[in-house]
């Protein structure tokens, strides 16, 4: 038990995780700034990095690959947002908004 | 050995022969209307040809099929504890005597429907070529020994029927055709589904294997070991899905609606086709894969059939004698006729077998023949409604004469196939179940007052000023009439022609019913 | 209480703060702001994790590249700097909120459940010399890869937002 | 190990294409702007090709696995391969002569990105890592999203790109979310690890039971990967992007991309949680987590099933009328995984995705024609085509017929193999399903049919169909009947060069 | 001589090849084609003639030669033809009536241009009446049944473009099919409880005991509904008057001599099965009864001379049913022996009537009168005619009524004697009526009436001969033709009865006359003596008891607006079930639809609820997360 209290449980890093990713996916479908959903998408990979690198030093089995594969999600995370923003700028050039909830064109 | 030959492809050559007249369409120029329906008309005329070949060669004392090929087709890997295993999905076709007759009625009917199309007057040679491909079908679906094969061809024969409505039937043809693809769609899923358990129960699809597995008592199921468990519920179910399955096609009451659309919508040599062959694609099904699989189950049920039989026959009587159209009381008196099949299957005696097949030949010549007969009244006079038509037997007196005697064929009188087919269906059914027998006979009254009101209303009456100038009736419509109407005589008169054919099959049937 | 569980107290404080800022915040460019506080607080705490690479790399990538990025995106748009509230949207939020909150609670309940049965392993020496040295054997295949993504994030950047011939 | 003892040979299809891309990359950089980009297709073609070449020369060989499974030849990812390859090949003949100028003004590119969609693809099929496969699987999402946006003028283009990438963005987080929980619990990537210690996760007992942690991970990760197939609950996002995509781009999302999906989803159950079993009482091998999942992939199927077909049944934009066909097909392909049974599932799902590339392309194609023709994407573009051209809209109704399952065609008997197998498995409703909205999909099939064949067009002239599309339908179309009618030398086929060794980890 | 019965089949035959030639060719012989069947129905008739005489006078056995027909599940169908008693007389009377009115017809259609097809039928009639008579079984029976029908459902629409001829037929078919639906279900039955179709089989199995009592009943009764139908008896008698809007010597061949005799042939060849069943006899004779009189107390106030006729018909017929259910086989002696002598005298009253139809255009007796001088000939046929069917000797009705009268007298069925009594009464009454207002008195007519030519008088005179003479071949001292006809038959012919009955009987019948002579020949008695003082009974009488009323309201009309109902059913609940169904897929699209709304966010709830949900499912089923 005391050992509990000199080292932080995994759990608690699972649970700062949930909660950036859920506020990640809270912004993403309902922020109306391109941008920002955007950047609430990012929030959530983030949170599943902090996943993983938790769950390479306390998990049932700890080992460095959790690690590298956070190296991998933050540059696949990183390439997406760039890609992201760029579509972003070829729709705003034609449409002039960055609103998402203005993005309806097709439906129904 | 060329008569070995023969027997072995016979049945092969008669349903790919309408191929021939593909390709010949197919190199004809369009706008050479009287080519292309030369064509078509020729080419619907080799299965008939063939058919009759096969008439004259079929052994009347053989109780199996007959005409057997056999080619393997599919093999469905499947595992097995020592390895991969495959399940054969063969080409198999052969004819017994209950498809024979109507092999030779679908291609009798194909090719009349065809002379009857020669007024098509749009787009014939696709009509043609649509029309031959169903014809496949149409041949198909008797003779395939196959389950899998027997759905392919049923679906062969559904789809360009859809075309054929669309594109050349009346103003609302569209919808019709919808609804009829719908309508058999769902038809087909249940038989699909059906098929498939037979399928997973028998690991065979051959129609006889799965046959002799549900019948032959020493028979073991030899499915794989998941499967074997067999219950009489699931027999149950599947008899009834095939019933379902097979009732839209045929129509039994209340899955007929689809039938009325499609023979207001249709053009006429289509209705030929479909109250011809088609809805008896139907009661075929009924009895060769319903009865044939599950005798027992039949036989427990009869009662139930009986009881569709009868609200087939007095619902459609009674739904035929207040139409206003002269295709809808065809339409419904062609449910009504169903349900004698229906009754004489529900007899399970071999009467009452007899009787079906009986009816479904005789309602397939009188109902080709009597829509035949509103086609060229309707050519003449641009309309099916009772209340416009009327004294038509002063201008048309063969015509006339023609639609009053099928029409008298059609209400089961003597000397006619209507009669021996209805007497048969009821004396069989008179034996097992005469309750619902003697409310059957009700229906024979009510056929006499629905088509006297419908031929009388159109042949007989006061001239009218408007149909002054009608012709009667031409050389070429002349031929499928009398083809038709001798038929019907002939089989009146001398039924031996078809008792004959039919007589060791039945035999070999009715003791799989077991009682 | 030791230092470790005091760090991560703030840190995790930072971190989720700074992201219910940028959920509640605005102004787009005050978003951009508190969340690049949040992805600097999770350095922090993969610090605390022993998993300092991925921390430098964190800072660089996040709070650096990409928060810089997602900026010059807001300068580059015109953009309504208040968010309108509209009915429709309203009922939207509610029915998100209502989601990610069960979405939440599910999961919240079912990592409470758990208890981890496990040996922590620590990663404190040689992280960096571990890593590299994997990347270039064992993971040296993805490596690559992301190299073909990166490639293809390029071009597809330029492409997408090149300005055209004619363009306003 | 030394890095080059491993058999890169086993690459060598992956390298062709990498390196074709590549080679196109920097032609095109070369290339003056006005020269024609179509050398650029044909090139792609030929490394297409040869891939294709070395991806057969592969058939039957033994698996070999690269690192530590990073990288694994087996005749799993070897049929995929072939399926991408083909996919991408008809993609690359519908693009050569139909890319318009001031459309897609980037014609080189478009090339290239498909290539890395592919090599994406590709990587997807033929790893048994968790971090490959991801990177394979951004690969191609990353490839896709500028694909669909390359019609930079167009706002629907714009508009479907990013609600694309989006999407996608939320997709992966959640996928990813999923595997490191899974990760948690196994401390490997590695499929194969994964599986082994998931099983001994999975056996664990209270205070430390696993298992709502195992299932949690499965579901986020199924709702992620889901994207890809588009299947509910994540189908929403493809009726927009269809639509808004240029054609052939339409057709590599419907036809690779999703059969890439369908390959990873394939690949992480079938290693990742294939151990998961028990002994029942009978003493047969039960496995556990399948069985229990399939009643929710059932339902997924279902729903999927229903919502594509019926709400097909709206449309009159043609694109998206394919788009939700598209869906209630993924819905279809989902069946043998409900209705799990190793032995059969690879055959059926290798058919059907066979049989609906085939008629997927196929109608692709005619789409592509007909509506750059008429200049709108109405379904009513189809009118009148039969006086048009006649043999196109014959093709296109095999390719409708094969879509609604109706024989003699690939589509009937793909359908069919399936269903049999749900109904073996005793999934009555599913089956039953699959057929009721098998009957529901007619109508829309069938509409299009009407246009082509009951309607008056416009015009009667005689429509300009390019050489290369000529070829793109007959293959398809022939393809389609003869496989309909002969499915049992494809499953032969099958049977004889795939098996399931994806099942075992190599030593 | 032994082959003329061999040969017996030839007797049909000819009418059918005059039939089939006919068909074939008979346009363009225009009117010649009724020398074919003139020659073919001759050919016929001295055939029948040979095989009467030869089954008469050389009494030689009942011949039968059986004829495989078909086989129903291995049950050979046997055809053929059988010559008994019963059916050589039948044979005669059927061929001379219709030689006679073959001869008669080439007179009275010789303006009608569509004469080939009137001989068409009358051919395929003759044809199917002989095969009727000659068959074996009750299955073949049933075919030449039907066939008879059929002609007279042709014959009477034979004027087609009036409304009211194709009313009649359509009656006439479909009245007559309810009783034949009796008939069908009966040979079904007796097939299946005796093993055949045969007379003979039946019989044998009705003796032997092998049918239970109420099997016999049932059969008999079912026959007997048959037999009602064709021979329109009450409640099927309907049709047969209205069945007047035929041509008139169709009326006098079918609906008076032959076809509608049909049923009593039918209960006369199946009298064994009858015998067998008490509470079958019963129900003919009452049956029988009551239509005799109530049949002839509608003749009474008729003003139509073929519809007076026709309900004559009916109302004998009904007598020939009551002595055959009555009086077993002095019943049954009586009763054919009435049916031969009433094809004769009616055949000729028929054609006699359409020998004055033909000459004033006209049906109405009240708009002729005064004919005598002008149709000498036909009005002392005519005479002739009225005589014996009043029953005043020695014409022949005079001997077969006696005969009726007497055996049912002696079965000791004293109500139905006096029922029979009263119809006599009747009958004569309104024959008289008939003969003075139209012979009798001033003539209404316009212009001036002419004798029918010889072509038609000739064969109504023979007919007047046979009216006369034919009685005398069955004398109560020399009953000759009973002897002959229940040759073979239990119970005894020998009749016991008081000599008062022909007294009452001849006496009842002059009175009828009597009357009639007061109100229409001498007319001191007002003509509506009757329906000033009686006008409910009169105007009852005269509507014929709203029968055709009353039915129209009880079956007509339910049955139509039956089926408008079931149309609507059929309509809108069956094939809306259907749309619903339709319907029902189309409102999940456009759930599903609302859903799609274009928001990229939306479509991520969406998924995030669709992910939830599967979870909470999963805890919930799998019981995990508790």
């Amino acid at each position: 038990m005391s050992e509990a209290l000199t080292q932080v449980p995994l759990t608690s890093y699972l649970l700062v995780a949930l909660i950036l990713f859920s506020i990640g996916l809270y912004g993403a479908l309902t922020k109306r700034n391109a941008v920002i959903v955007l950047l609430s998408i990012e929030l959530m990979l983030n949170a599943v990095n902090i996943n993983l690198v938790a769950f390479a030093k306390y998990g049932l089995f700890p080992s460095i690959t959790g690690q590298i594969f956070s190296l991998f999600t933050i540059t696949v995370a990183a390439a997406e947002a760039a890609v992201g923003l760029a579509i972003l700028m070829a729709l705003y050039r034609n449409r002039g908004t960055v609103n998402v909830d203005e993005m309806d064109l097709m439906k129904r | 050995m060329m008569e070995f030959d023969l027997q072995r492809y016979l049945l092969t050559m008669i349903v790919l022969s309408p191929l021939l007249g593909i390709l010949a369409l197919l190199l004809t120029p369009r706008h050479r209307a009287g080519t292309v329906k030369l064509i078509g008309i020729v080419a619907a005329f080799i299965p008939l040809l063939l058919s009759l070949v096969m008439y004259v060669q079929f052994d009347l004392n053989q109780e199996e099929m007959q005409f057997i090929q056999q080619m393997e087709w599919i093999n469905i890997p499947i595992p097995l504890s020592t390895g991969v295993g495959y399940l054969p999905i063969a080409y198999e076709v052969g004819v017994d005597g209950l498809s024979m007759p109507l092999v030779l009625l679908a291609s009798l009917i194909a090719f009349l429907g065809a002379i009857a199309s020669n007024t098509v007057s749009k787009r014939w040679k696709e009509f043609y070529i649509i029309y031959l491909v169903m014809e496949i079908g149409l041949l198909g679906v008797f003779m395939s020994l196959n389950l899998f094969l027997f759905f392919i061809f049923f679906e062969l024969a559904l789809i360009p029927m859809f075309f054929l409505i669309a594109i050349w039937g009346f103003m609302d043809r569209e919808k019709a055709a919808i609804k009829f693809l719908i309508y058999n769609g769902v038809g087909s899923g249940i038989m699909l589904i059906s098929f498939i358990l037979l399928f997973i129960i028998t690991m065979t699809l051959n129609i006889q294997e799965i046959a002799s597995q549900f019948t032959d008592p020493l028979s073991q199921l030899n499915a794989s070991d998941q499967y074997t468990f067999v219950t009489e519920n699931m027999r149950m179910g599947l008899f009834i899905a095939l019933l379902i399955a097979f009732g839209i096609k045929m129509p039994i009451v209340p899955f007929h609606t689809w039938m009325l659309k499609s023979y207001q919508e249709s053009p006429f040599a289509m209705i030929m086709i479909s109250s011809g062959i088609m809805i008896k694609m139907g009661a075929y099904g009924i009895i060769r894969l319903g009865v044939g699989f599950f005798p027992q189950w039949a036989l427990d049920l009869a009662p139930m059939l009986a009881l569709l039989g009868l609200i087939n026959l007095l619902y459609g009587a009674v739904l035929a004698l207040v139409q206003k159209d002269l295709k809808m009381v065809l339409a419904y008196s062609s449910v009504s006729h169903m349900g004698i099949v229906l009754l004489g299957i529900a007899a399970m005696n071999e009467v009452g077998f007899q009787g079906a097949i009986f009816q479904m030949v005789s309602h397939g010549l009188i109902a080709a023949l009597l829509i035949y007969m509103i086609a060229v009244i309707y050519e003449r006079t641009q309309t099916t409604t009772l209340r416009e038509l009327g004294g038509l037997a002063g201008q048309m007196p063969f015509i006339s004469g023609i639609f009053l005697a099928a029409s008298l064929a059609s209400l089961g009188l003597p000397g006619m196939s209507g009669f021996i087919s209805e007497f048969q269906s009821f004396l069989g059914l008179f034996n097992s179940l005469p309750v619902y027998a003697a409310i059957g006979t009700l229906g024979i009254i009510l056929t006499a007052v629905y088509m006297l009101r419908a031929t009388l209303q159109t042949t007989f009456g006061p001239k009218q000023e408007r149909f002054h100038d009608v012709v009667d009736a031409r050389p070429i419509e002349v031929v499928p009439m009398a083809v038709l109407l001798a038929l019907v005589i002939l089989i009146g008169i001398h039924p031996a022609v078809l008792s004959d054919v039919v007589r060791a099959t039945l035999q070999n049937l009715v003791p799989g019913i077991g009682g | 209480m030791s230092g470790e569980m005091i760090a991560f107290f703030i840190l995790s404080l930072f971190t989720i703060g700074g992201a219910v800022f940028m959920i509640s915040f605005t102004r787009v460019v005050h978003m951009v702001v508190a969340l690049a506080f949040t992805f600097l607080s999770i350095a922090g705490l993969y610090v605390l994790l022993e998993a300092e690479f991925v921390a430098v790399t964190q800072v660089l990538v996040y709070a650096g590249a990409v928060a810089i990025l997602m900026l010059f995106g807001i300068m580059l748009t015109k953009h309504q700097e208040q968010e309108k509230e509209e009915e429709k949207r309203k009922a939207h939020k509610w029915l998100a909120l209502l989601t990610v909150a069960a979405f939440f609670a599910i999961v919240f309940f079912t990592l409470q459940g758990v208890t981890w049965d496990s040996q922590p392993q620590s990663f404190a020496e040689d992280n960096l010399l571990t890593i590299g040295k994997l990347m270039f054997t064992e993971y040296v295949i993805p490596f690559e890869l992301v190299s073909v993504l990166l490639l293809v994030a390029l071009v597809g950047a330029i492409i997408m937002a090149r300005r055209e011939e004619g363009d306003r | 190990m030394n890095i080059l003892q491993w058999q890169w040979s086993a690459m060598t299809p992956e390298f062709i294409i990498l390196g074709t891309a590549t080679l196109l990359s920097l032609i095109d950089l070369i290339m003056k702007d006005k020269l024609d980009r179509r050398v650029l297709g044909w090139l792609g073609l030929v490394g297409i090709f040869i891939a294709g070449f070395f991806v057969v020369r592969n058939l039957g060989q033994d698996p070999v696995q690269i690192m530590n499974d990073m990288f694994r030849l087996d005749s799993f990812g070897t049929a995929f391969k072939l399926l991408f390859l083909s996919g991408a090949a008809l993609v690359f003949f519908m693009s050569i002569q139909q890319l318009d100028q001031r459309e897609i003004p980037y014609h080189g590119e478009f090339y290239y990105l498909v290539l890395t969609g592919v090599l994406g693809a590709m990587i997807m099929a033929s790893s048994a890592d968790f971090i490959t496969l991801f990177v394979g699987l951004e690969v191609l999402s990353i490839s896709s999203y500028i694909l669909v946006g390359t019609r930079k003028k167009h706002i629907q283009s714009n508009e479907s790109a990013f609600k694309y990438a989006v999407s996608g963005g939320i997709a992966s987080a959640v996928a990813l979310y999923g595997m490191s929980f899974i990760y948690g619990l196994t401390g490997s990537t590695n499929l194969y690890m994964m599986g082994e210690r998931l099983a001994q996760a999975y056996q664990r007992v209270e205070p430390f039971q696993y298992s709502p942690i195992i299932y949690l991970g499965f579901f986020l990760l199924f709702v992620g990967l889901s994207f890809k197939i588009a299947t509910v609950p994540y189908h929403m996002w493809a009726p927009d992007v269809y639509q808004g995509a240029p054609v052939p781009v339409t057709a590599f999302l419907a036809v690779v991309s999703k059969t890439a999906g369908f390959a990873i989803i394939v690949r992480i159950l079938l290693t990742g949680f294939k151990d998961i079993t028990e002994i029942t009482d009978d003493n047969r091998l039960s496995y556990v987590l399948f069985d229990e999942l399939s009643l929710y992939i059932g339902v997924i199927a279902a729903v999927t099933m229903i919502i594509g077909n019926t709400l097909a049944l709206r449309q009159t934009n043609v694109k998206r009328m394919m788009a939700y066909s598209s869906i209630a097909h993924a819905g279809y392909l989902l069946i043998p995984l409900a209705a799990f049974y190793i032995p059969l599932f690879l055959q059926q799902m290798l058919f059907y995705l066979l049989a609906y590339l085939l008629m997927t392309l196929g109608a692709f194609a005619v789409i592509m024609v007909v509506t750059r023709d008429r200049g709108t994407e109405d379904i009513k573009s189809f009118a009148g085509l039969y006086h048009r051209a006649p043999w196109m809209a014959f093709a296109m109704t095999i390719f409708l017929l094969s879509l609604a399952g109706i024989p003699v065609t690939a589509g009937f008997f793909g359908k069919f193999y399936i269903f049999m197998s749900s109904l073996a498995h005793g999934k009555y409703l599913l089956a039953a399903i699959m057929i009721a909205t098998s009957i529901i999909s007619y109508v829309y099939y069938f509409a299009i049919i009407r246009q082509m064949y009951m309607r008056p067009g416009d015009t009667e002239a005689k429509m300009f169909i390019p050489s290369t599309i000529t070829i793109v339908i007959l293959i398809t179309a022939v393809a389609t009947v003869l496989i309909g009618l002969f499915p049992g030398v494809v499953l032969e086929f099958i049977v004889n060069n795939f098996n399931y060794d994806l099942l075992y980890r190599l030593q | 001589m032994e082959q003329m019965l061999e040969n017996a089949w030839l007797i049909p035959l000819f009418p059918l090849i005059a039939f089939i030639v006919l068909v074939a060719i008979g346009k363009q012989l225009k009117q010649g084609a009724a020398y074919i069947g003139i020659l073919a129905t001759l050919a016929s008739f001295v055939l029948s003639l040979f095989t009467f005489f030869e089954r008469f006078r050389d009494g030689a056995e009942t011949y039968f030669q059986p004829v495989e027909w078909f086989s129903i599940a291995g049950f050979d169908v046997i055809m053929g033809y059988e010559i008994t008693q019963l059916n050589a007389m039948m044979l005669v009377i059927v061929s001379l009536v219709s030689l006679l009115v073959h001869i008669y017809s080439r007179g009275y259609m010789d303006q009608d241009e569509r004469l080939p097809v009137f001989y068409q039928y009358l051919a395929l009639f003759t044809f199917s009446m002989l095969g009727l008579v000659i068959s074996p079984n009750l299955l073949q029976l049933y075919i030449f049944w039907e066939l008879v029908g059929v002609c007279s459902f042709l014959l009477v629409g034979f004027y087609f473009y009036k409304p009211e001829a194709r009313a009649a037929a359509k009656k006439a078919f479909i009245v007559t099919r309810i009783g034949d639906v009796g008939l069908f279900i009966a040979i079904i039955l007796l097939f299946w409880w005796t093993g055949s179709f045969a007379y003979n089989d039946i019989f044998n199995a009705v003796e032997n005991g092998n049918l239970e009592s109420w099997q016999i009943t049932l059969a008999a009764i079912l026959i007997f509904i048959g037999a009602m139908g064709k021979s329109g008896q009450f409640p099927l008698h309907t049709w047969l008057p209205d069945a007047m809007e035929g041509p008139t010597p169709v009326s006098a061949l079918i609906h008076a001599a032959t076809m509608v005799a049909a049923g009593v042939y039918l209960v006369a060849a199946t009298f064994d099965l009858f015998t067998a069943s008490e509470t079958a006899l019963t129900v003919v004779a009452y049956v029988g009864g009551f239509t005799a009189i109530f049949a002839a107390s509608i003749g009474l106030t008729q003003t139509d001379i073929k519809r007076i006729l026709a309900y004559s018909t009916v109302s004998q017929l009904g007598y020939m049913m009551l002595a055959l259910g009555a009086a077993a086989a002095v019943g049954y002696a009586a009763s054919t022996f009435h049916l031969m002598t009433h094809a004769f005298f009616k055949a000729l009253l028929f054609l006699a009537a359409g020998s004055v139809i033909h000459a004033v255009h006209t049906q109405d007796i009240f708009k002729m009168g005064g004919l005598w001088k002008e149709m000498k000939v036909t009005a002392w046929l005519f005479l002739i005619g009225c005589l014996a069917i009043a029953g005043i000797p020695p014409f022949s009705g005079f001997w077969s009524k006696e005969e009726i009268l007497l055996a049912v007298y002696h079965a000791e069925r004293f109500d139905l004697f006096w029922i029979a009594v009263i119809t006599a009464f009747f009958t004569a009454f309104y024959m008289f009526r008939l003969f003075f207002v139209t012979f009798t008195g001033e003539t209404k007519l316009q212009q001036k009436a002419h004798e029918s030519p010889i072509v038609m008088t000739g064969p109504m005179m023979i007919l007047g001969v046979l009216a006369v003479i034919s009685g005398f071949i069955n004398t109560p001292w020399n009953p000759v033709l009973s002897e002959w006809l229940t040759e073979g038959m239990e119970g005894s012919l020998h009749v016991e009865a008081p000599v008062w009955i022909t007294v009452v009987a001849v006496i009842v019948s002059l009175a009828g006359i009597g009357l009639a002579w007061m109100m229409y020949g001498k007319g001191s008695l007002a003509q509506n003596w009757f329906s000033a003082r009686v006008p409910l009974l009169y105007q009852l009488s005269y509507r014929k008891y709203y029968i055709d009323e009353i039915y129209d309201s009880v079956f007509v009309r339910p049955l139509n607006g039956l089926g408008k109902i079931v149309y609507l059913f059929d309509i809108y609940v069956v094939d809306g079930l259907v749309q619903l169904t339709a319907r029902i897929t189309g409102a999940i699209g456009q759930l599903g639809a609302r859903m799609q709304n274009g928001q990229i966010q939306t479509y991520g709830v969406v998924t995030m609820i669709g992910l939830v949900l599967l979870i909470v499912g999963m805890a919930v089923a799998g019981g995990y997360f508790q």
